[in-house]
């Protein structure tokens, strides 16, 4: 009989209890902020949508190796010893066309792992978070400068470069074979010529 | 406090043969292997002994040694056969406080070894899904079915590292 | 002849309310009655196991944190762990204490979620706001930090990605200082009202044979009475060199092992936690926490099981290496995995309402369950 | 009164009827439960450090209009295994059973609807069809859940009258008699005539009468709040278990009705418990009216009084909502059980010693 009566009054203390605190949370002012009106101030370290300054790039293809989704593909192209590709902000030269700079942000899982093994830094995250698009394809962002038929003609010059140094080298091989061929046909004359000189002395 | 010699000395005199070894080579902690069907008899010895006293099993997990002999076939796909899958068991003593690892390995065509569900209640899951992943066959166990994989999933045992994707599954694309 | 009752089966399916994710309860009824409980899990799995083999070391860490989503900071803390001793590397003195301060923060922040959703699964949806708002403070702390609120990839194999943000100690103080009042607060409101005693208290009651047989751990262990905490009892980090005691289930309110005290316990964790914190703030030494990072993770031959006190229980990882630079093995022992097979025998003889109650009090996460 | 001056005004029986019985529903129902189903929102959330909602007009005040909106245009889904009929008739049954009771509710001494003289055993009959309503909705949508969560209202409400009935007949044996309009009148002139200060007896009786007619008030208010399934008792919708009871399966207008149902009730019911404890309609201090002499402000000054005091007990429900956690079945058949009958049989028993003193 006696906890009937203790349960009772506790029920009905601790109802009223939880009640004051509710009430006394009336006045407290919200935390809430109206998202799309008042937007979140970020901190500086956030990471959101990646940004890659291309300027700086030199295509050594470090983050694509370090990203554990592989959501970065990265193609290049020797540059034609006469082209000046200019030199990264840390004064690094350039040397490699970079033709395809793809990151598809529908993969990517913003983990950072890319951000610390750049050597010229130049890609990093900012706080961009709202970037939704309504098709997944779109979600693959192209960062190179380069207009595309700038990139076929960089690939194209490759192309010929590699052609021409073929042809030097076959050129060039066919040239040591004749002069083989050439050596060892004149190898026989030598002989006769310096018997002739052997009988004038 | 028994250190991993002194329980393999003890479990040696007790069971004998089937107790194949002490391994201490590989770094960081010794193992003993076991024999793959005695299992039960030495795990039931271990929890009740009165100076070992391992009432908690803390994670039993297949592995796949990857020792067998690889055949690549023509699009460079390895399958391996022969070589063994094992199953590690770390029990630890929660009163006495010193943990042990058991090791048994079985062959890769058809691999069994005796179930430890009557001793620890908590490698009923452990097991189902050490067969889920490895086709690791448990013996008596009282419900063995997929448990993370979708139950009539036929395409073989995911894990193994000769593991290839199927093209379809009920109709749905796998690999998208 | 006795009434012929024809067992109902009700799905609890893995689109439910109160199943805290992707989790399938299928549920022999005999009216409200509860006769048979059958978990199916594996909605939510992801093939953790088989992404690790074709990752290199460092690249695991961002799946680690999608296991335990909501402790993501500690999954790390356990394979960093793991590693670090697998490769025998030593790490600076304020690594250590950053990775105890941050694991802490993120114990409290799991507490609040589990705390808050129980709350809201017995029917009080304010305490849930409540853990919530405060939850978000201890994320706030993260984000300045590493950049990120759930998902952090911040505790790397021997060392961390970022040092600690200059007002970082501030901002914590202040938390501490405003979280205390909010603790008690929450005790009024939620912990000791009389209906939510009656509905917790003596409801799946787990004796402690059966926890240790099944290997139940963390605060579901201690609830059942067993002083039992891997930061003190298989200590790894720097963790004794605080001081802080371990809170046990005393059976205040109905029998010991009971959902109250698994509350309770969780309750008094997060104090614990609060001391471990403002502890470790004083005294953190200066250094670099960045030295000690290895640039090629190629460690010898060889395995470990190393285990860490998450906040759900005891998070286990098992690493096999082949020498190469990927792991040939990570098995992950999950406490929510463990603690899953226990609850289908927690809720025999209980009725429909008390299934929601007992899985709200084992707090289980399904990231971990199906990995 | 309102019905003889309509009449008057009219000359047609059927006419008067008509607007009577309409008038408690347009001039009174539909816009409490607009500015309700806000007033739920923005308390809740005030309560738990958030906003509410703000988007729909300034601060959210059109937001009902939003949502009513909303459910006109949404989809009415009738599940194709269900059982038609019934399925269209439980909303409007629950709504019948609710509306009616105001039929009987004096909203001031002029404004009333029927002042039939067993008034207040009227409403509690006719909320019983709100019963049938419910289990006519769970057996009809066909779903497991909705069928449990009709079972558990069903039981729910019907165990919650007897409590209820048990307090109205200490009140009845206490004034003499049953009808509202003569509670009220009963209950006159200054708040220490409310009954809940022992009504307008004198001396010794009346201090008696305290103790007790504040249990009871305490008594009936939370057995009338399990019938119209609030909070704590709100177990036939309660979301973690039953996703949401028996109107999982209603949408657009026919969840509306539900909806509307439900704040109509929750007045009815705190109209109810104003009545036999806080004088309904009866100012604490006296008429303005009388005063300065102008007769037709009190009924205006009434009026005012007893939506005042509606309203207070509707905010204090909405507070309970958003402070208690659900009960358990069981627990809530032991609570009525063991708790309140027996409580109200006592209570019972003393005032009818009490009057006979």
């Amino acid at each position: 009989m006696r906890d009937y009566i203790v349960k009772f009054w506790q029920g009905l203390f601790t109802i009223l209890i939880g009640m004051k605190v509710t009430f006394k949370h009336l006045f407290v002012p919200a935390v809430t902020i109206q998202y799309p009106s008042v937007k979140p101030q970020l901190p500086e370290r956030e990471r959101n949508r990646l940004y890659v300054n291309m300027d700086d790039c030199i295509g050594c293809d470090q983050c694509s190796r370090a990203c554990p989704v592989s959501c970065i593909e990265i193609e290049t192209v020797k540059s034609i010893p006469g082209e000046v590709l200019g030199t990264t902000s840390n004064g690094k030269k350039k040397a490699l066309w970079v033709t395809k700079f793809n990151i598809d942000f529908a993969k990517c899982c913003y983990c950072q792992l890319c951000v610390f093994p750049c050597p010229t830094e130049c890609i990093y995250m900012t706080d961009v978070y709202e970037f939704s698009e309504f098709s997944r394809e779109s979600l693959v962002y192209d960062f190179v400068t380069l207009l595309p038929e700038e990139r076929e003609q960089k690939k194209k010059n490759f192309e010929e470069l590699q052609a021409k140094k073929e042809a030097e080298k076959i050129a060039a091989a066919k040239k040591a074979a004749e002069e083989k061929a050439a050596a060892q046909a004149n190898k026989p004359e030598e002989p006769k010529s310096d018997n002739k000189e052997e009988n004038k002395q | 406090m028994k250190t991993a010699e002194e329980i393999f000395n003890k479990l040696k005199e007790k069971f004998g043969s089937s107790i194949i070894e002490l391994k201490t080579d590989k770094p960081l902690e010794p193992f003993i292997l076991v024999n793959r069907l005695e299992v039960d008899k030495i795990c039931l010895f271990l929890r009740d002994e009165r100076d070992l006293l391992f009432d908690s099993l803390m994670n039993l997990s297949g592995v796949d040694d990857a020792n067998g002999e690889k055949i690549k076939d023509e699009t460079g796909l390895e399958t391996i056969n022969g070589g063994t899958l094992s199953v590690y068991y770390h029990l630890e003593s929660t009163n006495l406080r010193h943990k042990l690892t058991l090791k048994t390995s079985t062959e890769r065509e058809k691999p069994e070894v005796v179930t430890v569900t009557e001793i620890w209640k908590g490698a009923n899951w452990h097991e189902r899904e050490a067969y889920d992943m490895y086709g690791v066959v448990f013996l008596n166990h009282p419900d063995l079915r997929r448990i993370l994989m979708p139950y009539d999933w036929e395409f073989g045992y995911p894990l193994r590292k000769d593991y290839k994707n199927p093209e379809f599954y009920q109709g749905m694309k796998v690999p998208y | 002849m006795a009434l012929k009752t024809e067992e109902m089966v009700l799905n609890m399916g893995p689109q439910h309310p109160s199943t805290h994710g992707v989790l399938r309860l299928e549920l022999q009824l005999d009216g409200e009655i509860i006769i048979d409980v059958v978990p199916h899990i594996g909605y939510l799995h992801r093939c953790f196991e088989k992404h690790c083999e074709a990752m290199t070391y460092p690249q695991v860490i961002p799946y680690t944190d999608r296991m335990d989503y909501l402790a993501s900071m500690y999954n790390e803390f356990g394979y960093a762990v793991a590693m670090e001793r697998l490769l025998k590397i030593e790490v600076p003195e304020r690594v250590e204490y950053i990775r105890v301060i941050m694991g802490e923060l993120q114990r409290i922040a799991s507490h609040l979620v589990a705390l808050g959703t129980y709350g809201a699964d017995i029917g009080a949806f304010t305490p849930f706001l409540f853990c919530f708002r405060d939850r978000e403070r201890i994320l706030h702390l993260f984000e300045i930090t590493c950049g990120a609120r759930l998902l952090y990839n911040y505790i790397w194999i021997g060392g961390l990605s970022h040092d600690l943000h200059p007002d970082f100690i501030r901002l914590t103080k202040e938390f501490i200082k405003d979280f205390r009042p909010n603790l008690k607060e929450l005790n009024d409101l939620l912990s000791f009202n009389q209906i939510f005693i009656e509905r917790t208290a003596n409801v799946g009651v787990l004796p402690l044979e059966t926890a240790i047989n099944y290997g139940v751990s963390g605060p579901n262990l201690r609830g059942s009475g067993f002083k039992w905490d891997l930061r003190k009892d298989d200590p790894y980090s720097v963790y004794n060199k605080f001081d802080y005691d371990i809170p046990i289930g005393t059976g205040e309110k109905g029998k010991v092992g009971d959902c109250w005290d698994r509350y309770f316990v969780r309750v008094k964790e997060m104090e614990e936690s609060l001391k471990i914190v403002e502890q470790a703030i004083d005294t953190i030494p200066d250094g670099d926490v960045t030295s000690a990072i290895p640039k090629r993770i190629k460690p010898p031959e060889g395995q470990i099981y190393t285990r860490v006190e998450n906040p759900r229980g005891e998070l286990g990882y098992f690493i096999i290496s082949d020498g190469s630079l990927n792991p040939a093995r990570v098995k992950v022992r999950a406490p929510s995995f463990v603690t899953m097979q226990v609850f289908s025998e927690l809720c025999k003889g209980w009725m429909v309402a008390d299934v929601v109650a007992i899985l709200g009090s084992v707090d289980i996460v399904l990231g971990e369950i199906d990995r | 009164m309102m019905y003889d001056w309509l009449f008057s005004l009219t000359g047609n029986e059927i006419l008067a009827m008509f607007i009577v019985s309409l008038l408690p529903l347009f001039a009174f129902i539909l816009p409490f439960a607009l500015i309700a189903v806000l007033a739920e929102r923005k308390v809740s959330a005030h309560m738990q450090d958030r906003l509410g909602p703000m988007r729909v007009g300034y601060h959210g005040i059109l937001q009902t209009v939003a949502d009513i909106i909303k459910l006109l245009q949404k989809e009415d889904l009738v599940a194709t295994a269900t059982d038609k009929t019934l399925f269209n008739f439980a909303p409007l049954l629950v709504f019948m059973g609710s509306y009616a009771a105001f039929a009987a509710i004096p909203f001031s001494g002029f404004f009333i609807g029927s002042k039939i003289d067993l008034g207040i055993i009227f409403i509690v009959g006719v909320t019983g069809l709100v019963v049938a309503g419910i289990l006519m909705a769970g057996w009809a949508s066909n779903n497991k859940y909705s069928l449990l969560g009709a079972m558990r209202a069903a039981a729910q409400i019907i165990s919650y009258e007897i409590p209820t009935l048990l307090i109205i007949l200490t009140i009845v044996v206490l004034t003499g008699t049953l009808s509202l309009y003569d509670l009220s009148e009963i209950q006159t002139a200054y708040f220490w005539n409310w009954l809940i200060f022992g009504g307008p007896f004198f001396g010794l009786q009346k201090l008696l009468l305290i103790p007790l007619m504040i249990l009871s008030c305490l008594i009936i208010y939370t057995s009338t709040l399990a019938e119209v399934n609030r909070t704590p008792f709100d177990i036939p919708e309660a979301e973690s278990e039953l996703v949401s009871g028996y109107h999982t399966e209603y949408s657009g207008m026919k969840f509306a009705m539900f909806f509307l149902a439900e704040y109509a009730n929750m007045f009815a019911v705190s109209a109810i418990v104003a009545i036999l404890f806080f004088g309904g309609y009866q100012s604490p201090f006296g008429y303005l009216g009388n005063s300065l002499g102008w007769s037709w402000l009190v009924p205006v000054e009434q009026f005012f009084w007893f939506t005042a005091k509606g309203l207070f007990f509707v905010f204090v429900q909405m507070w309970l909502r958003w402070t208690l956690p659900r009960f358990r079945v069981d627990q809530l058949m032991a609570f009525c059980w063991k708790y309140l009958i027996p409580f109200s049989f006592v209570i019972l028993l003393i005032v009818g010693l009490i009057t006979l003193m």
